[in-house]
């Protein structure tokens, strides 16, 4: 049956900023994957496209079942990553509102797609639900897909918990429709840790739903036979010639993070900001993002409670990256503890690169592999910034 | 401390269209540069088009070793095979003159004044010098075939700058039409034996073609780049 | 006021202007080389660039071009209006983004993937884009920042652009009415005499005396030309 | 039928390049094939004149034929991928989609899925054109998925037997034992049975062909294009030699169409009973209108 045969479920129709700061709000006790599931379908989102993939394919068979319920309008299961990405980029082209989510392993093999994306133009939000991709074979948790992302020219959010799963999802489909921005947004968070563990989560009833994607409303034509020009190719392969601008590629290039660049304001419209400060005046701070944010939250809430100077940053923004927001946070620190579910670091290698003290910046603790960041290896690092002993077997 | 050689050093960007034998007068300055016992590093380009197409070269020639790659951007010397290149815009770099150095040369093949105001203008505060010759009619009326038309430009190029003498010349002329070297492109390939057509033997081929390089080297002669002069024009 | 984003060339590969810290204005403000001021003030300064710098010329692009949407008609209306109060300006549209083959006629027509090519030769030192999506919108800025001394002004119907020396936002017709406005205002104080007259229309479009034309007038590209139905053509070269 | 954004407004018109007034007058938007089809070619403003083909390239003849066959070039969307296919098709006045490397059928089943949703009342015309190495090679995974889902568009390859752009390479639709570049010693398998894939992957029209007959490979065109609207994907392989790689002479390049018409491309044509139902009716239905125009004039 075609899309336009299905029968919709009647919403109100509502702007992002009543969604996420006015709706009122019920607490409920759910998980990661359901907590993305539930912002799709809030999201009014007109096309979805699957395949499954572990941790992912909870999100994707719960978006498959709001769906089915009428919440949207298009759905399908498609053949391996490097198509469903691509199936995406075509929807685009349309001008509809797209999701689709997968893992590690997925994403790499759709990667060749997904980088393009950005250069194409394609406002779509992409779940990342984060595990392994080294050989060996596993499907735990860690984080380190979000390396190769990072240069793609999308935005990206790592959330920290269900919560931040429901909103940074909501917020993503705003943040990747605006004209200046209009690349796509990704939202990651960890598998298995996120994923399939319960937490509160505060939603607003179901009845609501973001506004109609406007297809008009883009920095380059729809492709739909009714945005002018009849010639177009928004993906014209650019080479020199004497017809094309030496500087073609290039300047494409910046309007790209240019408009990575765009969508930093909307973080803060709609996130509060891309990084959240925990005590600015401590000599010591922990430093994460994603699920590594949470083990620093509780690590402060000790160190806290053991009186210790301790601060906390959370960074929600990936990309853009709040390059000047954590000069700024840590520019009175002595020590930067950044934890990480991965083995390059990739997170502490940017905290490097964007303060001019870079030495201070204590690498990890990190754990990759699937393998759990305890607390207490934070606690660990946090007593030796502060020449204090820690006792920690094993 | 040992005397220090003086660097003579020549960043070279040729535009002219295709078939007109950009591509091949770089390969021939390079292994003339090869012959004198200097340095030369090129660098071809084609665009994705055809037939009158714009075509760029770049050449580096030098006394010392070249360790630079990539396309000559800032050129002190500037070849302009055609004057569609100055007034189409046929030139993969818009104006011709973007990147000029001060105090540099462009040696420019047309059979009119192709320079505007704003042109000139822009020439004069660089302190180029313009040396303007019909290089087509030079070598129609020498060779007697267009096709010496590069001959005749990296004849004044080389008489302008004495960067080799005419032997190290012959000896890379006679290599690219005698020997059974580099061949740039299958459009190049295709105009090598038309223009082996017209002559019986190879060697008035070369013979033609030196004729052309010494006339250019005589004008050369005559010529004071480091004049007051902006445009330098020649009747031929 | 320090000019943050000013007429070129800026050279070989500059910075974006978002990448120098310039930002979108905010509804209700434009911006003027990069600084955040009213509208007027942008419109003022654009205005002065158009009456005093050589060949002030408006590109309009496809989404004012073509009569897709209700309120087309009248911001093209607004358009002309506004080009008719500049002495001697000219329109070269931009009716699409392809990268054209072989060449665009730059007389006739302005193509994002090499705005220069009609920047310079036409010597063009300041212009309007209207119209013209914002993405395609600011890869030209760019480049013509980049490698030219043209004064950009962009009438964007969205949120502006960073790359232009005057942008306002948020553009309606009535809005390209006020800048028409402000145009007549200081074309006065400048003491600019000038009576209100259309552009030329498209250079492109001139009848061809076809009884004079002969196919080798077409010169490469000459094998293009093919007869129209019932037209015998007797003479070739 | 929306001819609204090819329509210049009204003031504008006289700003518009020449080339833009023609194709808004006398080009092939909104008008029969009587008017502006494949017949007449040379006689309207064509979608694509200029383009950086070789001289003498038959699958820029082909494509072409292609613009001037669309049964409604203002609903039309094209997608490609690389290859010198879309050095031509790029040149076109209809949208044209280019992504990544062999993702054309990916990329028209979530367009096509995304105009149906977004257009329920409209004719939405999706055509991938891509070349042999585009659509059996790298992207026969995502060719035959949207085969398999059975996606409601139409597939064109343009077979040339050879990877050309990329300088004469062998593809999987190579002859068995031509030598080409990365095949020293020849092709060791055989031309891969692209029809019998199609067939095999639900394509509910197929067509194999080396299109020397004007009117016949117009005709095939837009039967496809017609099925796939209605009943399912609809898959043309269609013979473009390569006179470069395979050194063709320009002069001899429609004989040797006809030649391979004979030996690998021997015409064939497949439907399956839905589809020979509408390309009934729709033959019908032109038939009809065609006749009725002609009372008219009479």
């Amino acid at each position: 049956m075609d899309a336009s045969q299905r029968p919709q479920l009647e919403k109100k129709k509502v702007d992002i900023n009543y969604l996420l700061k006015e709706a009122p709000r019920e607490q409920h006790f759910i998980t990661g994957a359901q907590a993305m599931a539930e912002a799709v379908k809030r999201a009014n989102v007109d096309m979805a496209i699957a395949y499954p993939i572990t941790p992912q394919s909870e999100v994707m068979h719960l978006v498959g079942d709001i769906y089915a319920q009428g919440h949207i309008k298009e759905y399908y299961r498609a053949e391996e990553e490097l198509g469903t990405m691509s199936a995406i980029a075509g929807a685009a082209r349309a001008g509809v509102r797209l999701f689709t989510a997968t893992s590690g392993p997925g994403l790499l093999r759709g990667l060749e797609a997904i980088v393009s994306w950005s250069g194409h133009r394609v406002p779509a939000v992409l779940g990342i639900l984060t595990r392994v991709v080294n050989a060996p074979l596993s499907i735990q948790p860690d984080n380190i897909e979000m390396a190769y992302m990072m240069h793609c020219g999308a935005v990206m959010l790592h959330a920290e918990n269900q919560q931040d799963t429901f909103d940074y999802t909501l917020a993503a489909f705003a943040i990747t429709e605006k004209v200046d921005v209009y690349i796509p947004v990704a939202v990651a968070t960890e598998g298995f840790f996120v994923t399939h563990a319960k937490g509160y989560v505060d939603m607003f009833d179901e009845e609501y739903a973001l506004n109609d994607f406007d297809p008009v409303a883009a920095p380059v034509p729809a492709m739909d036979n009714e945005t002018p020009p009849a010639r177009i190719q928004r993906d014209a392969p650019v080479q020199k010639s004497n017809f094309m601008s030496y500087l073609i590629h290039s300047v494409w290039q910046q309007e790209i993070w240019d408009s990575n660049k765009r969508a930093m304001k909307y973080i803060y419209e709609y996130l509060g900001g891309p990084i959240e400060v925990q005590n600015p005046e401590a000599d010591v701070f922990v430093l994460g993002s994603g699920c590594a944010a949470a083990q620093c939250r509780e690590a402060h809430r000790y160190a806290q409670e053991d009186g210790l100077s301790v601060g906390f940053v959370k960074v929600k923004a990936i990309r853009p990256f709040p390059t000047n927001e954590i000069r700024d946070a840590l520019k009175n620190a002595k020590a930067v503890i950044v934890p990480e579910h991965n083995i390059i670091g990739w997170l502490c290698k940017e905290v490097k690169a964007a303060i001019p003290n870079g030495g201070i910046v204590v690498e990890g603790p990190r754990v990759y592999g699937g393998m759990t960041l305890p607390v207490e290896l934070i606690m660990k690092e946090i007593h030796t910034a502060l020449g204090l002993e820690y006792d920690l077997k094993l | 401390m040992a005397e220090q050689k003086k660097r003579e050093r020549y960043n070279i960007r040729i535009s002219g269209l295709g078939g007109q034998g950009v591509v091949t007068t770089a390969h021939i300055l390079g292994s003339t540069m090869d012959n004198a016992g200097k340095y030369a590093s090129l660098v071809p380009f084609f665009g994705s088009e055809k037939r009158m197409a714009p075509v760029e070269a770049y050449v580096r020639a030098s006394n010392q070793p070249i360790y630079e790659v990539g396309e000559v951007v800032y050129p002190d010397i500037i070849m302009i095979y055609h004057s569609q290149v100055v007034t189409h815009g046929k030139s993969y770099t818009m104006p011709f003159y973007t990147g000029l150095k001060p105090n540099s040369l462009i040696i420019i093949n047309t059979d009119f004044d192709v320079l505007t105001e704003d042109d000139i203008k822009v020439l004069e505060d660089l302190n180029a010098t313009v040396v303007q010759f019909d290089a087509t009619a030079l070598a129609l009326k020498i060779a007697g075939t267009e096709l010496a038309t590069n001959m005749a430009m990296m004849g004044m190029l080389l008489g302008l700058t004495k960067l080799v003498s005419t032997e190290n010349i012959e000896a890379a002329v006679r290599e690219r039409f005698l020997g059974t070297s580099f061949v740039s492109s299958g459009g190049t390939a295709m105009l090598d034996s038309a223009i082996e057509k017209k002559f019986k033997k190879k060697e008035q081929l070369l013979e033609a073609n030196m004729n052309v390089i010494n006339k250019t080297f005589e004008m050369a002669d005559s010529v004071d780049i480091s004049g007051s002069e902006l445009i330098v024009r020649f009747d031929i | 006021m320090t000019k943050r984003v000013t007429e070129g060339p800026a050279g070989y590969m500059p910075q974006s202007a978002p990448e120098m810290g310039v930002e979108l204005a905010p509804e209700g403000s434009a911006l003027l080389y990069g600084n955040v001021v009213t509208p007027e003030e942008a419109m003022r300064d654009a205005a002065i660039a158009l009456l005093t710098r050589d060949n002030p010329t408006i590109f309009p692009g496809p989404q004012v071009l073509w009569d897709w949407k209700d309120d087309v008609a009248e911001k093209a209306a607004a358009i002309l209006d506004l080009a008719s109060e500049i002495p001697n300006c000219k329109i070269i549209p931009m009716p699409d983004y392809r990268p054209k083959y072989p060449k665009i006629d730059v007389k006739a027509e302005i193509n994002p993937n090499h705005p220069n090519l009609t920047i310079l030769d036409n010597r063009i030192k300041a212009c309007v884009f209207v119209g013209v999506h914002c993405h395609y919108a600011n890869l030209s800025l760019r480049m013509i920042r980049a490698g030219t001394d043209c004064y950009t002004t962009a009438l964007c119907a969205y949120m502006g652009h960073e790359e232009a020396m005057a942008s306002i936002r948020d553009l309606h017709a009535s809005d390209i009415q006020k800048f028409k406005e402000i145009v007549i205002e200081e074309r006065n104080k400048l003491g600019i005499e000038w009576e209100t007259t259309l552009p030329p229309e498209n250079p492109s479009l001139q009848k061809e005396d076809y009884s004079t034309l002969s196919p080798a007038d077409y010169g490469e590209y000459r094998s293009l030309i093919m007869t129209k139905k019932g037209e015998h053509v007797t003479e070739v070269e | 039928m929306s001819l609204k954004y090819i329509t210049p407004a009204e003031r504008f018109k006289k700003y518009l390049p020449k080339d833009y007034v023609e194709l808004v007058d006398y080009g092939p938007f909104g008008k029969t094939q009587d008017e502006a089809g494949p017949g007449n070619m040379g006689q309207f403003k064509e979608l694509m004149e200029e383009h950086p083909m070789c001289s003498g390239c038959w699958m820029a003849y082909y494509i072409r034929l292609i613009f001037a066959s669309l049964p409604q070039p203002e609903e039309t969307v094209t997608l490609g991928t690389a290859g010198c296919g879309r050095l031509a098709i790029s040149q076109a006045a209809v949208p044209f989609i280019y992504g990544n490397y062999g993702d054309q059928n990916a990329m028209a089943s979530g367009l096509t899925r995304a105009f149906r949703l977004r257009f329920p009342d409209k004719h939405k015309d999706v055509i991938t054109i891509a070349g042999d190495g585009g659509t059996m090679d790298i992207g026969f995974s995502m060719t035959m998925h949207s085969w398999i889902r059975g996606e409601k568009f139409t597939t064109i390859m343009l077979d040339n037997e050879v990877y050309g752009n990329t300088g004469g390479q062998e593809s999987g639709m190579s002859p068995k034992g031509a030598i080409l570049k990365m095949a020293p010693l020849g092709k060791k398998g055989e031309k891969m049975p692209a029809t019998e894939l199609a067939k095999a992957a639900g394509c509910v029209y197929t067509v194999r062909m080396s299109p020397t007959n004007i009117k016949k490979a117009a005709k095939i065109i837009r039967r496809a294009i017609f099925v796939a609207r209605e009943v399912g994907p609809t898959f043309i392989h269609a013979y473009t030699s390569c006179n470069i790689e395979y050194s063709i002479p320009t002069e001899d390049v429609f004989a040797d169409a006809k030649e391979k018409e004979k030996t690998r491309f021997q015409f064939e044509e497949y439907m399956t009973d839905e589809a020979k139902a509408v390309i009934e009716r729709v033959e019908a239905e032109e038939k009809a209108a065609k006749r009725a125009k002609k009372a008219e004039v009479v």
